[in-house]
Order: C-alpha cells, then sequence, then structure tokens
C-alpha cells in the first residue's frame, strides 16, 4: 500500500484554509470597515458630496475642544460604573448565595434569570418607556397615591444614566449571573465546607476565598461588561431618550451614530469612533492580560 | 430556626429578582390583547377589562405577517447554518492545528467584538448598496456572517475534548472530515446547538441593521413590523406594538424553553476555565 | 475523505458568492424596469401604520392599476423624515435615486443643497403637454412657496401638510371648573393649567418636545418673534425670550409636563394631562386612545398678537435622474395631488390638504368634515401658516440640533431663556458664517 | 512481525531538547520497555513513533523503511493511551471497530474481528454500553480490544495500567501478556513503574533527562546496572550508592573498612582509581546484632515493615543505608554489623558514574 506521507505545510495550509470563509466575512464587512472609518476621520464629508475635504487632525481637535466630548466621555464611564454594580457585583454576589447558600429550586431561577438574554432590548426598551413613565406608568400611579411626583427621569439628568443602564442590564444580567454561577459553583465544595466549619461569616467566605478562586471568570465578565454594556446600551439610548436630554444620555457609540446619522458630520462620527474604539482596545488589552495569559488551560 | 429564615430570605430575593425580569414580558401579553383605550386607562391591571384579539387580527390582515415571519426566520436560519459552519472551522483549526500566527489570529478576531457597530455602519451599507443588495434578505443577512462569538464558544468547548481522542483517531488513519464529522461534533452537540440557538435568537432579534436596510413591504423583518406600529408623528399604538413584540418574542422563548439545559450548559462553560 | 471536505468547502464558498450574486441579479438590474417591460420607480415615505401607512398602499396600488407602463413601489422609511434622509444619503452615496421622495421641512435647505432635485414647477411643463401648469392652478401660491429654499428655489411641492393644535381634556376641565372650550391664549392657557394643577394635582398640559423645534416655532414666532431673519438666527429676541421663558416657566412650577413626546401624550391620552400641544396628525391615535371627552381647537395666540404657526409635514421631491423615471414620477405626482387621492390621503392621515378645490368638493372632503371635528381646528388656521424655519446651507442640520440642546437646558431649568437662546442664535450665526 | 529502529533521534521544542541523538532497536515480535521517571521523553518517543509529533532530527524505521514523514493514520501502529481515549459517543462496540471502519473493512469481517476481540477480552454482555458506563478496568480492556482488533505489526501502550488500583493491574498484566503471546507484535510499552517493566519486558530501555541510561534484559538490569542512576532507579527499595575510597585492597566507607575478595582487588586496582561509588543492593546485606569478621557497624535508626519484609535504615558514620530482612529484626536504636555479599557488590566511576564491572559476571 502507498504510504501517506505528511506534506510539510500541508497541515498549515489546511489550519489557514480552515480560517477562509471566516477571514473573508470579516475582511469585508468589519476590517475594511473599520481602515475606512479611520482613513475618514481625517476628512470633512457628509456621505454623499463627491468631494472629501482633507482636515489632518481637526476632527479630533475639535472633538477635544468640544464641551459635548466631556459630557458622553463622562456618560460613557457613569454607564460603566452602574452596568458594574447591577451587572456585575450585584450577579456576583448573588451567584455566590445561590451556589453556596440556596439549598433549592436552583435550576427554576437560573433558567428565569437568564431569559430576557433572548428576547429583543428594542422590546425590552419600549416595554421599559411604558412601565417606567413616571406620569403615567404603573409605578408613577403607585407613587402618585402616596402624594409623590416623580422626577420626569427621561429629562433629568443623572437618573436618565441610572434607568437607561437598568434597561440594559435587563437583557444582559442573566448572562453574567449564569457564567458567574458556573465559576463560583466550579469551585470545590470541600474549600468550602472547611471554611464554615471554622466559623468564617458568608461574607469573609466571599471576600477570601469565592472571589480570589473566580478571579479569571471574575475578569471576563468585568471586561464582557463593560464592552457588552457599552455596545447594546445604544439601543435603549435611541429607542427611548436619542441622547436627551441636552447630551445627558449620550454614550460614545450613541454620539458618532448621532453625529454621523443626523448631522452627517461622517468626519467628526469617525474620529469618535475611532477614540471609542482606543477606549476598548484598552479594554481588550487588559482581558488579554489578566485572562488569556494568566490563566493555566488544561491540554 | 436561623436557618430556615435565612434559606426564605434568599428566595425572597430570587423571586423578587425574577419578577422584576420577567414583569415586562406578561405586561406584553397583557397589554397585547387590550384595547388601546383600556391599556391607557387600565395601567395596573394584568387581565384585560375586555378581552380583545383585534390587535393580533389587525396586524395579521394588515400585514402579510406571515411572509414577515418566514423572511425574519430564512434570514435568521441562514445566519445560524453558514455562521455555525465557518465558526466551526475556525474554531476547529485554532484548537487542534498548530500554525503560526495563530494566537495573532484569534486576538485580531476577538478584539472585533470590540469594535463599536458605528464604525462598520455605514462603510457597509455602502458596500451592500454597490453589490445591488440594498433592500434584500442577503443584504440583511451577509454582514451578520462576521461574528466571532461563535468561534469563541466553540473554541471553549473544544478545549473541554481530550486531545488523545483526536490523537488516537488520527492514529486509525481517520481524515479532518472524517474526524470533525464523527467526533467533534457528536461530541460538543449541546454546545452547537445553544450556539446556533443563540445565533438564531441574536440574529431574529437584530434591529438597526435590517432597519436601515429594508425598504419594500414583502421583504420586512419583524424588526420593521415593531417600527411601522412606532412614529413620532402619528404616535405610537401601544398595544398592537405589543402584539407585533409578543410575536416577536415567541420563537427566541420557545427555543430556549426547549433547549434550556444545552444552553445554560454552554454558558456556564463559557467562562474562562 | 479530504477531497470530499475540501468539496463541502468550496461549495460553502460558492454558495455564498451565489447567494450575493442572486441578490444582486433581483434587486439591482432591473430597478428601472420591471420583468413585463413597466417602468419602475420608487416612492419613498415615511408613513407608519399609525401615520397613513395604510393610505400609501391604496394609492399607490389604485395608480399601478389605472397604468400600463409604470410601477411604484413605496419604501417605507422608519424613523420619520431624519430616517428617510439618513436612507437616502446612502442610497444615492451608493449610486440609486429614488424617484420620489417625502422631505420634511426642516430638511429643505439641507436637501436643496446637496441632494439632486427636478423643480416640480419645470417639470410640470416639460412632461404634461396637456396640462403644463397644473400646479400654479391648483396650488395657493403661498402654500406652493413653503417648498421654496432660502435661495427661492422651488424644491418640491407640498404634500402632508399639518399644523399644531390644542388638544383638550374636557372631563378634566370640566371638573377644575373651566371652560370646556379651552383657553383662546397663551396667558389664558397658564390660568387654566394652574387651575387643573390646584383642582385635580394632574398636569395642566403639555407642550409636544420632538426632535425638531417646529411647535416652538408657532409659540415663538405667534409673540412676534423671527426663527430667521435675512439667513441670520434671531430668536433670541425680546418676544422669543419672552415665550419661551414662558414655557419654562410653566415647567418650573409643575403646571406642564416636561418630557419626551411619546410619553408625554400617553400621558394626556390616559388623562393625566388636561391639554397637550401637538400636531393634528396624532388626531386618530388621540381619538383610539382616550376615554374622555377629547376635542382640539386652533392654537393659541398671544393676547394682542397674531399667530404664525409653521406648517409641519413633508413635500414631495423629485430625485429621479433620466426623463423615463422623471416622466414617470411626475405621472404619479400628479395622481397623488388629484382631488380624489388629496382627500384620501387626508381621511387617512389627518394631514390638511395642500391643494385647493378638496374642502368642499363633494367627492373630497366635505362629509368627512362634518363628521370629524377635531380637524376644524387645523382648516380653521391654514391662513396662518408661514413656512418651517429652515436654516440655510449646511450647517442648518446642526442648526436644529443647537436649538433642541438648548431647549433641555432651558425646560430643565439649568440656564434661563435668555441665556440659552442668546448662546444657541450666537453659535447658530457663527456656523452660517 | 518487523522491528523499529530509532537512529540519532533527536526532539526540540523551541530550544528545548527534550530528546537528544536516540538510537534505539526496538526488536521484531518482542516487548521493550521504555522506563523512566516522569518527564524523562518516554511517552515522546512512543509518540514520534505513532507520528503523533514531528521529528526534529534522525531516522525512525518502522519494518527497515523510513516513516519520519508518514502520517500516523498509515504507520500501521495500534495504541492504547493512559486515558484510554475512547469515544463517550460510542459504544463499546463502536469503539472497537472505529478504526475498521475508517479502513473500510467490510461490514461482516468487522463484525467478527470485534467480537472476537470481544471475547478475547471478555467483554460479552457490555457491547452496547457507553465508556461512561463501564469500570475502570473495563475501560481498560475496552482500549486493548480496540488496539488487538487492528492487528497491526506495532503496539504501543502509554502508562495503559497507572489509572487501574493495584489488584487489578496485578490482572491486567496477566492479560497483556497473554495478549502478546497471542498476537507477537513488536510491543512498545512505557511506563514509570519498574515493577511493570520488569514483568512484562523481553528488554527495558531507561530513560533519564532525554537520555538513553541502559538498554538490557531485566536481569542485567538488576544484576549490571550500567551506572548509578539505573542502580537507583531499579529495585525496591533501591541500591545504597556511596562514596568510597579503595586502598590497600580494601574499601574505606567513614572511618570503617571492608576487605574486599581478591577478585574485586585485582579488579579495581586494574582501573587504577581510589575514589570511587559503591552501589548495594538492600537484599544483599547480612546483619548481625554481633561483630562479625570484615563488617561494618551502623545504628538502626528506623525500621519499617514492609508487609513479611522489614526495612531498616542504618546509619554507617553518616552514610544512610537501607538492608532489607525477613526475620531476626534489629530494634531502632541498637547498633548492628553489616556484612555484603560481596558477589553482588557494583562500583561506580567517581565522575562518569559508569559501572567499573564485576569479576563475578
Amino acid at each position: 500500500m502507498q504510504k501517506r506521507t505528511k506534506k510539510g505545510k500541508w497541515d498549515h495550509i489546511k489550519a489557514f484554509g480552515f480560517f477562509i470563509p471566516v477571514l473573508l466575512v470579516f475582511t469585508i464587512f468589519v476590517f475594511t470597515p473599520f481602515f475606512k472609518t479611520l482613513y475618514l476621520s481625517f476628512f470633512e464629508w457628509n456621505l454623499i458630496s463627491p468631494k472629501k475635504t482633507f482636515v489632518g487632525l481637526s476632527n479630533y481637535i475639535a472633538l477635544f475642544q468640544d464641551p459635548v466630548t466631556v459630557k458622553v466621555l463622562s456618560n460613557t464611564f457613569v454607564y460603566i460604573l452602574i452596568m458594574l454594580v447591577v451587572n456585575f457585583i450585584v450577579p456576583y454576589i448573588m451567584s455566590y448565595m445561590m451556589a453556596i447558600m440556596l439549598k433549592k429550586g436552583q435550576n427554576f431561577y437560573k433558567g428565569a434569570i437568564f431569559l430576557p438574554y433572548v428576547i429583543s432590548l428594542v422590546v425590552g426598551s419600549i416595554l421599559y418607556l411604558w412601565i417606567l413613565n413616571p406620569v403615567s406608568g404603573p409605578i408613577g400611579l403607585i407613587a402618585r397615591t402616596f402624594g409623590i411626583r416623580l422626577p420626569i427621569w427621561s429629562k433629568t439628568d443623572g437618573l436618565v444614566l441610572l434607568i437607561l443602564s437598568l434597561i440594559t442590564s435587563w437583557k444582559l444580567f442573566g448572562y453574567n449571573f449564569i457564567v458567574l454561577f458556573a465559576a463560583v459553583n466550579n469551585i470545590p465544595k470541600e474549600i468550602i465546607e472547611v471554611a464554615k466549619l471554622d466559623g468564617i461569616s458568608n461574607w469573609h467566605i466571599f471576600k477570601d476565598i469565592v472571589t480570589p478562586m473566580s478571579s479569571a471568570t471574575g475578569i471576563y465578565v468585568l471586561i464582557i461588561t463593560i464592552v457588552q454594556g457599552l455596545q447594546q446600551g445604544f439601543t435603549p439610548i435611541k429607542v427611548v431618550t436619542q441622547g436627551g436630554p441636552n447630551y445627558g444620555s449620550a454614550s460614545l457609540t450613541y454620539q458618532s451614530y448621532h453625529e454621523a446619522f443626523t448631522l452627517y458630520h461622517i468626519g467628526k462620527s469617525s474620529a469618535l469612533s475611532v477614540l471609542t474604539m482606543v477606549l476598548f482596545m484598552v479594554l481588550l488589552a487588559l482581558e488579554f492580560y489578566f485572562v488569556e495569559r494568566n490563566v493555566y488551560y488544561e491540554n | 430556626m436561623k436557618i430556615k429564615e435565612h434559606q426564605l430570605g434568599l428566595h425572597f430575593l430570587f423571586i423578587l429578582t425574577v419578577l422584576v425580569l420577567l414583569f415586562p414580558l406578561v405586561y406584553a401579553l397583557s397589554n397585547s390583547f387590550k384595547t388601546l383605550n383600556d391599556a391607557f386607562n387600565n395601567v395596573f391591571s394584568l387581565i384585560p377589562r375586555e378581552f380583545t384579539l383585534q390587535n393580533y387580527i389587525h396586524v395579521f390582515t394588515r400585514l402579510d405577517f406571515m411572509r414577515i415571519v418566514g423572511n425574519t426566520f430564512f434570514i435568521s436560519t441562514t445566519v445560524t447554518i453558514f455562521k455555525i459552519i465557518t465558526s466551526l472551522l475556525a474554531a476547529y483549526s485554532l484548537v487542534f492545528f498548530n500554525f503560526k500566527g495563530k494566537n495573532t489570529l484569534y486576538f485580531i478576531l476577538l478584539s472585533t467584538m470590540f469594535i463599536p457597530f458605528t464604525v462598520t455602519m455605514i462603510p457597509n451599507y455602502l458596500t451592500i448598496s454597490s453589490w445591488g443588495l440594498g433592500d434584500s434578505l442577503i443584504g440583511v443577512l451577509i454582514p451578520q456572517l462576521a461574528d466571532v462569538l461563535g468561534i469563541f464558544l466553540l473554541r471553549q468547548s473544544m478545549r473541554g475534548i481530550p486531545r488523545s481522542l483526536i490523537e488516537y483517531a488520527q492514529l486509525e488513519g481517520a481524515s479532518t472530515y472524517n474526524i470533525i464529522t464523527g467526533i467533534v461534533i457528536p461530541l460538543i452537540r449541546p454546545n452547537i446547538i445553544s450556539t446556533g440557538i443563540l445565533f438564531f435568537v441574536n440574529s431574529w432579534n437584530e434591529y438597526v441593521w435590517p432597519v436601515l436596510i429594508l425598504k419594500t413591504k414583502s421583504k420586512f423583518t419583524l424588526s420593521l413590523a415593531l417600527q411601522m406600529f412606532i412614529s413620532s408623528e402619528g404616535g405610537t399604538d401601544f398595544t398592537i406594538a405589543m402584539a407585533v413584540s409578543v410575536m416577536t418574542m415567541i420563537i427566541p422563548i420557545t427555543l430556549y424553553l426547549i433547549f434550556q439545559r444545552y444552553i445554560l450548559d454552554t454558558f456556564t462553560t463559557s467562562g474562562v476555565k | 475523505m479530504k477531497k470530499k471536505f475540501a468539496v463541502i468547502l468550496s461549495m460553502l464558498m460558492v454558495a455564498l458568492i451565489t447567494l450575493s450574486a442572486c441578490g444582486g441579479g433581483s434587486s439591482q438590474k432591473d430597478a428601472t424596469t420591471s420583468a413585463d417591460g413597466k417602468i419602475k420607480i420608487e416612492y419613498w415615505h415615511v408613513n407608519a401604520e399609525t401615520q397613513g401607512g395604510i393610505t400609501v398602499d391604496e394609492l399607490v396600488k389604485t395608480f399601478n392599476e389605472s397604468q400600463d407602463d409604470i410601477e411604484v413601489v413605496a419604501k417605507y422609511n422608519p424613523d420619520m423624515y431624519k430616517g428617510l434622509m439618513q436612507n437616502l444619503q446612502a442610497e444615492i452615496a451608493a449610486g440609486n435615486h429614488p424617484a420620489i421622495v417625502q422631505v420634511g421641512w426642516a430638511f429643505l435647505d439641507y436637501f436643496s443643497n446637496n441632494f439632486e432635485y427636478q423643480d416640480p414647477v419645470a417639470v410640470n411643463e416639460k412632461y404634461d403637454q396637456e396640462d403644463p401648469t397644473f400646479l400654479k392652478d391648483n396650488f395657493m401660491p403661498n402654500i406652493l412657496d413653503l417648498a421654496k429654499d432660502s435661495k427661492g428655489n422651488q424644491v418640491g411641492v407640498p404634500y402632508s401638510l399639518s399644523t399644531p393644535v390644542l388638544y383638550l381634556n374636557r372631563d378634566l376641565l370640566k371638573e377644575a371648573g373651566l371652560d370646556p372650550a379651552g383657553p383662546k391664549t397663551w396667558e389664558e392657557l397658564n390660568e387654566f393649567s394652574k387651575t387643573i394643577k390646584e383642582k385635580t394635582g394632574k398636569y395642566g398640559f403639555y407642550f409636544q418636545e420632538p426632535a425638531d423645534n417646529w411647535a416652538t416655532q408657532g409659540l415663538l414666532e405667534s409673540n412676534g418673534a423671527k426663527f430667521i431673519t435675512d439667513g441670520k438666527a434671531t430668536i433670541a429676541s425680546k418676544e422669543g425670550i419672552a415665550a419661551y421663558q414662558f414655557w419654562a416657566d410653566m415647567v418650573a412650577d409643575g403646571t406642564a409636563l416636561h418630557t419626551s413626546w411619546d410619553e408625554g401624550m400617553q400621558s394626556f391620552v390616559d388623562g393625566n394631562v388636561a391639554m397637550a400641544y401637538t400636531t393634528i396628525a396624532r388626531r386618530e391615535s388621540v381619538q383610539k386612545g382616550a376615554q374622555f371627552d377629547v376635542a382640539t381647537t386652533t392654537s393659541p395666540a398671544w393676547e394682542g398678537k397674531e399667530i404664525n404657526i409653521p406648517a409641519g409635514g413633508c413635500f414631495l421631491g423629485i430625485t429621479a435622474v433620466d426623463d423615463e423615471q422623471i416622466e414617470a414620477a411626475w405621472k404619479f405626482e400628479k395622481f397623488l395631488y388629484s382631488v380624489e387621492s388629496v382627500a384620501k390621503w387626508t381621511m387617512g392621515t389627518g394631514y390638511v390638504p395642500p391643494r385647493t378645490g378638496v374642502d368642499t368638493a363633494e367627492d373630497g372632503l366635505k362629509k368627512f368634515y362634518e363628521e370629524n371635528h377635531m380637524m376644524k381646528a387645523a382648516t380653521d388656521q391654514m391662513d396662518k401658516v408661514v413656512p418651517w424655519a429652515s436654516f440655510p446651507g449646511d450647517a442648518g442640520l446642526q442648526a436644529e440640533q443647537i436649538l433642541l440642546d438648548v431647549r433641555d437646558q432651558i425646560l430643565g431649568g439649568q440656564v434661563s431663556a435668555e441665556e440659552g437662546l442668546t448662546d444657541a442664535q450666537n453659535k447658530i450665526n457663527e456656523l452660517l458664517k | 512481525m518487523k522491528s523499529i529502529q530509532l537512529k540519532n533521534i533527536v526532539k526540540r521544542y523551541g530550544n528545548n531538547t527534550v530528546v537528544s541523538q536516540l538510537n534505539l532497536d526496538f526488536e521484531a515480535g518482542k516487548r521493550t520497555i521504555l522506563l523512566g521517571p516522569s518527564g524523562c521523553g518516554k511517552s515522546t518517543i512512543l509518540r514520534m513513533i505513532a507520528g503523533l509529533e514531528d521529528i526534529s532530527e534522525g531516522d525512525l524505521l518502522m519494518g527497515g523503511e523510513r516513516m519520519n514523514d508518514v502520517v500516523p493514520g498509515d504507520r500501521d501502529v495500534a495504541m492504547v493511551f493512559q486515558n484510554y481515549a475512547l469515544f463517550p459517543h460510542m459504544t463499546v462496540e463502536e469503539n472497537i471497530g472505529y478504526a475498521l471502519k475508517i479502513h473500510k473493512v467490510n461490514e461482516k469481517e468487522r463484525q467478527d474481528r470485534v467480537s472476537s476481540a470481544i471475547k478475547m477480552l471478555e467483554l460479552e454482555g457490555y457491547e452496547k454500553r457507553t465508556p461512561r458506563e463501564l469500570s475502570g478496568g473495563q475501560r481498560q480492556r475496552v482500549a486493548l480490544a480496540r488496539a488487538v482488533v487492528k492487528q497491526s505489526h506495532y503496539f504501543l501502550l502509554d502508562e495503559p495500567l497507572s489509572n487501574l488500583d493495584a489488584q487489578l493491574r496485578v490482572h491486567a498484566r496477566k492479560e497483556l501478556l497473554n495478549l502478546h503471546e497471542t498476537y507477537k507484535q513488536t510491543f512498545i510499552y512505557v511506563t514509570h513503574d519498574q515493577i511493570e517493566a520488569m514483568t512484562l519486558g523481553h528488554n527495558i530501555a531507561l530513560l533519564y533527562n532525554g537520555d538513553l541510561q541502559m538498554y538490557g534484559t531485566p536481569v542485567d538490569f538488576y544484576n549490571k546496572p550500567a551506572n548509578v542512576f539505573t542502580a537507583t532507579f531499579i529495585g525496591s527499595p533501591s541500591a545504597n550508592i556511596s562514596h568510597v575510597t579503595f586502598r590497600n585492597g580494601r574499601v574505606f566507607i567513614g572511618n570503617q573498612n571492608l576487605v574486599l575478595p581478591e577478585v574485586w582487588q585485582a579488579h579495581l586496582t586494574a582501573t587504577g582509581m581510589e575514589e570511587m561509588f559503591i552501589g548495594i543492593h538492600p537484599e544483599t546485606v547480612w546483619i548481625s546484632d554481633t561483630p562479625t569478621e570484615n563488617s561494618l557497624s551502623g545504628l538502626v535508626t528506623t525500621v519499617e515493615n514492609y508487609g513479611g519484609r522489614w526495612g531498616i535504615h542504618i546509619d554507617i558514620d553518616n552514610e544512610n543505608w537501607i538492608v532489607v530482612m525477613k526475620e531476626d529484626v534489629p530494634v531502632k536504636g541498637s547498633t548492628v554489623y553489616l556484612a555484603p555479599d560481596f558477589k553482588k557488590m557494583h562500583f561506580f566511576h567517581p565522575e562518569t558514574e559508569l559501572n567499573l564491572g564485576s569479576p563475578f559476571h
């Protein structure tokens, strides 16, 4: 029988060949647009005019001089902060409670909490717009029976950020919860039992044993929370407030959409996108630094 | 006795969380059976004062709703199948082949998760239009294929396959094709199913892009059907919008309930092992 | 085995490529002529189901059935005129041209500056030998002028015409012991609102807050202010500031509600706000939802002053480029402006007819008006209509945005009307330079 | 049956050399054991033969043919993995028949071969079970059956018994021997367990840090350890090694000395060395509690019970030796006198640590 030999590079070619479909779509729909956006950020253009004016760095300079940029950046950080509390710290603690403390009903809670993750955030946003209407929604009406007039959150700086973050969290909470739960649940029970025998409080078990032992997943969820929050946070902003009041709820992602599709400042929008990407890249670098490098994968 | 109270408190907390998360769904369902008048004036009651199917009837008679569902289904299914195949190949290559630049490639692909969609929106619109795919279902689905999530999830699950299984098969002379179809796919089938469902659901819920691309009613997807009843100038027809929302939610929720175990299992391994 | 695999892989690729190629074939190649040799034109509109979408479909169907060689395809654009403008930007950037598009008044100058369009009067003369003066014969000059840009070019023909009216919750007014006919002046409206708040604890008034300054223009210009004078923003005049401050004060003392358009109207419809100032285009949706005795009345005036309210809605612009398409576009446009079609349009939407001879014609709106009292307020004030203030030049959209930004600042109480408007005016004039 | 030859085989990962210049012959139809502590490169060698690892340098000859670049599937090897590598989604039957299916063996023959393998390994009744429904021993037998059914010339086993408990292991060893007696493939067996090596191997290749330490029969390994490492690796407990000085026909250990027999004196004098290592197996020393002629005295520090045998730890002027005996066990803290069996004694070069040879062999 003729024996087949490993043709030196054949495996390499095959390995790479498997990537061709993926690389093809990514090249067309991600990498090329990415560089195009970078390119456009040095121009002034309104999307249709045949003339693109090269303006050098002036889009970036304009951004840094614009007080709106500062506001949008600070909004973005507030969004991140709220997301971290609602979508990271809370599910972390709750996943601990479920994995270590709760004795029954785990499967039901897990299933129900994850459910909104499969539902459209647009639908969710429309629903919450009604439910949370401070004048006419159920919550507003209840408050009124106690003689309280709720603040009009969609027009109140700060509060609007909180409510929009909560709407985004409604969808994303379940995913983070499940992933964190898995990490916490994978910690050998003996370790926690020993701690309990030693009379260590639940809080200390969480802080000193559970958190460090699930830290790799913890960091993964932390970063996914920030990034997904920013990407998905766009939808409720667009559906509910369109960035208002006076940019009080605009995030970086929304603002670059706004610049491009409301004002047709393609150059400025691109510059803002580039800025956003730089921010994301820093987060990604952190992700790789903490998660991919420092974690030992068993083969 | 202290223990019991403690459990009660925990259950209270979790039930509250579930209620908060699921209330909007119940609210949507309840309002979709109300008249608009009822919805405006009967905010509290989840049971309609007069139960009506009018909203659903309206949706079905006014819009070619089955076609809209069909379009959405076509897009989501096609996207799912293509993405599963391409992600599977890429993930296999990442896990079971060694080649130069493998980690760099993965890093680059993974980093695309972090690119805000606003970056790619304008150039993609131009690309799709210049291919003559504006206002077409294909134009809606093609850019969705560029998604690294599947590669990420399937790579994670393939890493769980003991290497010796693959080596044994190689030793027996199994080709890569044999290994993928005969060993890898059966072994990570639950993960493939749940990744597929996730693809399906994400594509199903896709909003900004179809709304940007589609203009002809016969090509509409559910996102546009919803948009049809929300107009700033004409006002939102809330109860009809709720009927559309309910219709939009039914399929993802059904899929989720059927495959709940697979999905939860997959996500519990999608973290960092 | 490897071969089999390679085959599958290449099949996948081929499928991908053919998928795109096929899609291209069907949607692109015959954009101008359909399979049966008809001239195919696209009509872009923003009319969602709640805002005349049904009527658009009916009209297009009727027209297509009456034609042997033209086929109109209606394309719905979500997110109103802004959304349509976005799509148009991208579509034209990609080298495609719809034949007729609805252009919101706020985009008048932006549209004329940035897009290739046909002067409808010229098209009328050139392509309609039998009836070369159709537009001049059937449109009041002041109405036709609404669609002239700041340079005086006739950019299109007014189509959806709306005006802001005051919606009343008569039950609430009665409950507070007020005249159910509603206030006639803004000053009176303020008094009404205070009474309502005291007597019922509910909000007296809601002034619409969409992503434009249309109704705001009505409020300010009725007080004698001018948004634009000689191509410059003059919004921060004494009158403008006073009118704006009036609104802000009502918000500040809790008699007026300051919230998004949809939420505000929701609160009016479910009886939590007694009066709402918004477009007549909302008539149907208000009527459908309201459980109380609802009515409309004409836009309030400032004491001793004339009402000046801008026309809302859109005009139709012809963006077709080749002769065949332009001619077909004109035929369709003429059909849309026929007495019957306009009547249908008004009945389906609540927009006011842009042309003459519809209101009184038997096949027009006579009967409809008799049955729909709420429409009366809108038609009654048509003689007070002025053009929507559209800032000239490329910066127009940004100018509009500056006014939206300052609205939130003033109503939110962060700045006074004087500070806010002066600052906005300076910024806009800086842009317009 | 065919032999396997490794000629100057080198394996590198980057700059890290795992196997250096290895030459080894695996005799056709014989059982050769690759023995060594973990990390010595023995598994890598096995995987290179199977084709699962590339060979950096040198030639791999199988049946006289150079096979370096042949794909694993065409090398005609059957392999049993440490974790058995059973497919969890296939039944016992399917697992065993997998290779035949891949090679398109016809249905009938496939069934015959699978069922005879099942019979041979006493797996009847388990055909339709999946691996997770089997015990550890059963899984191991399925893995063997899977290798047997292939009827290949080469049979590679990578620590196949390490996941079994002690009793099963003895049984499994016997089974392996029977299998090999039946099929007589060229059999390469990787293990770190010297007992397995001694009981199973026709030949043993002992590796350390990628270098071959000794190649020989199990008997040679005990009687003629090639170097200090071999002496310490083989035997349980392993040989006592001490640094000694040879002068005037005597070996000096600490402050004491032993007079060597004349044959040894002649042999060692011929090497011309004074400093060297002595190696003495624990079983080759007599102990008495009264001083005897030509003996070493030492203090008993620990006594271990091996079950029927005792291990006596003795401190001889700070040299720690272990002596194994069956009866008359001294108590801890007592002084004992040791007389080694001079015939079974080894001396090693002080630097190369190579065996200096023995006049008795």
